[in-house]
């Protein structure tokens, strides 16, 4: 299936989609929000799921609902061959060499959790450090955190320029014989940066560190090759790329998963259990203990066929031309500033108004019906570093268009004027 | 739901110039608050004689509902008593999450303003964090009370 | 809503409900696999799925997709109270005192997890004992060994009798000075044991001893309370009590989860971060880092309701005859011999017949449309016990009716032919 | 999908009658595979000579296929040389998994018994299990071969 996507995708490629009618198959755009047509700009919280993804989960249920890998019968078949195929399509989506190395996990933050607790807990003790950036989401920031604590080894952290880069000096400064892990976000969910992850991987590989992008914030944007990119592990979540909640990936080189004890203990995750040893079962399932969540990773396979009959190329031009449209025209809003200003972004714009609170912004644009989001992001050390309690964020997805941006700007006046 | 019910004049008065704002440096009673949501943070300082608030104000940061509802706060609380206090933290408390609120709502004076917070749920944080805050001075509390 | 079904069920009770027709309201059933009717008797494995639930899902994904707790706008404000009232129902279903002490998880398995790595592994060390039972499920076998790897602690064992349930001679014998932990499942999903865990909590207790059930198997068929029991953690999964896939609880007692350090960092679980210091949100947050399973837990919402509109009282009373008439039908089939007859039952029926293979079984009734497991269900020790390396398992739940039983036993009248 | 064409007479002959069954104290080759998620488990027995196994033996216990699977197998492998083994083996796994496999299933002779399991993916785990046990004895692998 995944492979007639892809060829529907390569023969379509020629001429761009046409974004406009793509809209059409997301029934959560469909609604009026407080009266007006839902204009929704969160997507880097969660992004709106096409109608095949919202079936695929249903369609499961309705026909083949069973549970994975244990049964005899033919609805577990049919179910295992439909998460089992699900696997395969984000290997080739995410171009990883086998599907052991894809580990289906709650989401990004479970991917991280894992390689903290399985991978880097037991290697590390006081003395060494793991190096992450100021631009860091919560959840690649606390999990390390949490080892430090755990094994004595202590957190360095790569500063940020007033443009809310990564200071490459300082992270090449920082990179050093103490380093045993390194973990930095392909893109800020905060900010929109996306950070020169090839430099940085190539910097880490140097050294024989090894290195983790926290992909959640890219996957919806740009096409991404684990294998070009040579990293070692790669983190992922479902709901930000069109699919379910409650799964996401973590890809890993078959050598370092291979060479890790679990994460997690249950059914599943052994080949053979007594009470005196137990033996664990091959990748990917020696991480996946218990029931998986079958239904959502059918619907990212789902999402991800959605996505190559689109073309990644497709969408990252198309979003670039949005996102500079959306920044020409919030730069005419007066008292806007913008919060970040990286030299290459995705996804995210982030900014503050003069003598308007991001909270009351959020809520006044919402009355417009129109959805962003405000606050820290789950990134306050971001905020910490432009000394800002919160910022309001726009966040765009493919399906978005110029009168989304309309309707941003015109609300953002409204503010202006309750507060006049 | 209409915004004007949320962002009535007063409260966009009070967000911008809001009443008893700064430091107390003789304060007997005080506490902090945040809002780690939207980053809310309020100090709230009290003195106290004879079990009667004497004088109170506040400073920190925060949105114009939080801002507001503090400034509306310092004015109202002003000679009270302790007691009296609490009380009015839950008939505030009421009014805003209560549908159908313990008293009438024009028994609340100028508080009254905020009412329209209730058809903005994720807002109710934003007004009630300088009571929780306050009731913590009371209380004398050493943790920051946090609403989220 | 729930309050609603409730009521609808406490007014329905007095009268036993309409089970036959109740079978219409799960999609799954209403097909035919290898040309006849499906006949579902794996339950124990994952339950179907009744309309609600699904659309439940779907509408979520269609109307109100946003995520949780962190938005102002109205998307994330009805997807932030749905999922906050799915939390209530359980809390209301399971008898919690409060919401605070309901932990969403993927499933039973992480919530075990949960408790061996932030409960147990912090409080344990070498000389220290951890018991379980001879009925367990490898998800409440696993995660202790691996505990009492990471710390020295040894696990102990309470052994079988020849029926299949726990020899409680044994249990009170190794519950000792040393125990740590009690970890025991409520019913066995290998053998439909309905464990005496009423005695067992008490025994924990009265020595001081925190104990958890796996009550994985137990939500579909009775009424639990767990203020009644008085245990002090409970783990549960949606897709076996009629929810989505990739969600599921943990119950703790506020006291004991107050002083657990967290188990996964990243967003949402924390109040405050700064590179220097982390501060921990309140309960549950704590628990659930990281975008949870939204949609999930609205279904698993649904499934709840439903439930509670049968009654689970009304459950337990059909389910008992049908499972009694069961094992009526299969003591009619020569050669059959039942591995465990527990007093008390529910779900589960495990069997052999005599020279034929489990497995060949399951393929054979699968070719009439008969859905039952085959081989360790996950429960190795419990096989080793009984010397076998696998048996068949034919398990209920409330749809199924005395038509399924009599196709079981044709089925089975089939296998027997094939190998005569 | 046709339940006659996966328990073909010959496989329930063989599984009720499995042909050199029984330890070979002598073997110079053996090696132990199981398949977990069924419980079968298979010991295999081989004698080499000048690069032909010369004997054959199995023992263990497991579903009708894969009982039968062994059986079938050592009496085709009698004779055989090392090479020709590993090439059967290839051909074996072609007939049981491929949609379109490699050899005509003619050739595979009284093997060919085993066609049916291609529609049945979770038994062809069971069919090949004795044949992946086979390469691990020529391999003089010490650690039991998994299925799962
Ligand atoms: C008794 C018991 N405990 C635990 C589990 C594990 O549940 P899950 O796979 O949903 O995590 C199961 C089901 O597989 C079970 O039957
Ligand atoms: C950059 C980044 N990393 C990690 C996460 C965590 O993802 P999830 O909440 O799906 O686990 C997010 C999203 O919240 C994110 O934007």
């Amino acid at each position: 299936m995944s492979s007639t996507a892809t060829e529907i995708a390569a023969s379509e490629h020629s001429e761009a989609p046409d974004f406009g009618r793509l809209r059409a198959d997301f029934p959560t755009l469909n609604q009026r929000v407080n009266g007006h047509p839902l204009c929704y700009l969160d997507n880097a919280a969660t992004t709106q799921k096409p109608e095949s993804v919202i079936s695929a989960v249903a369609n499961y249920y309705r026909k083949n609902n069973a549970n994975v890998h244990r049964g005899v019968h033919t609805l577990s078949e049919r179910a295992t061959a439909d998460y089992e195929g699900a696997r395969e399509k984000l290997r080739q989506f995410i171009g990883a060499e086998s599907t052991r190395e894809i580990v289906f996990t709650r989401g990004t933050t479970e991917a991280i959790n894992l390689v903290a607790q399985a991978y880097l807990r037991p290697l590390v003790s006081s003395g060494d450090e793991v190096l992450i950036t100021g631009l860091e989401h919560h959840s690649n920031i606390v999990p390390w955190q949490m080892v430090c604590e755990q094994t004595g080894a202590s957190l360095k952290v790569a500063a940020l320029d007033e443009n809310g880069e990564v200071r490459l000096d300082e992270f090449h400064r920082l990179l050093s014989d103490k380093t045993r892990f390194v973990a930095v976000s392909h893109v800020s969910n905060a900010l929109g940066t996306v950070n020169p992850v090839g430099e940085m991987i190539e910097a880490a590989k140097t050294r024989g560190v090894p290195i983790l992008l926290d992909g959640a914030q890219a996957l919806p944007h740009m096409h991404v090759d684990v294998r070009d990119l040579d990293c070692d592990f790669y983190a992922l979540s479902s709901h930000k790329m069109f699919g379910p909640t409650g799964i996401g990936a973590l890809y890993g080189k078959a050598s370092l998963l291979e060479a890790m004890p679990p994460y997690q203990g249950g059914g599943d995750m052994i080949s053979m259990v007594s009470f005196e040893e137990t033996r664990y079962n091959d990748l990917p399932y020696k991480f996946e203990a218990g029931t998986p969540n079958i239904a959502g990773a059918i619907g990212l396979g789902a999402a991800i066929d959605y996505l190559n009959a689109i073309g990644m190329t497709q969408i990252l031009n198309h979003e670039k031309a949005m996102v500079a449209a959306a920044l020409d025209g919030l730069s005419t809003i007066p008292g806007l500033r913008l919060i970040g200003r990286p030299r290459e972004r995705a996804g995210a714009i982030s900014f503050v108004i003069d003598g308007i609170h991001p909270h009351d912004i959020g809520t006044i644009v919402d009355a417009d019906g129109v959805a962003i989001r405000t606050g820290h992001h789950c990134a306050m050390p971001v905020m910490q570093h432009f000394g800002l309690p919160a910022t309001a964020r726009a966040s765009f997805a493919f399906y978005n268009n110029e009168a989304d941006i309309e309707r941003l700007l015109r609300a953002l006046e409204h503010c202006r004027n309750v507060f006049a | 739901m209409d915004l004007n019910d949320l962002y009535r004049d007063v409260i966009v008065d009070h967000n911008k110039s809001p009443r008893n704002f700064g430091d107390l440096t003789d304060a007997d009673h005080s506490a902090q608050g945040f809002n780690p949501l939207c980053g809310d943070e309020l100090t709230v300082y009290l003195n106290i004689k004879d079990d009667q608030i004497t004088d109170v104000r506040f400073k920190g940061q925060g949105c114009a509902i939080s801002i507001a509802s503090a400034s509306l706060m310092t004015e109202k609380l002003k000679g009270l008593s302790v007691e009296d206090t609490r009380q009015l933290f839950g008939k505030v408390h009421s009014m805003l999450t209560a549908d159908a609120p313990d008293i009438p709502v024009d028994e609340m004076g100028k508080l009254a303003a905020l009412q329209g917070v209730r058809a903005y749920p994720s807002r109710v944080k934003c007004a009630s964090l300088c009571w929780h805050t306050v009731i913590a001075a009371l209380d004398k509390r050493a943790t920051p009370v946090s609403t989220e």
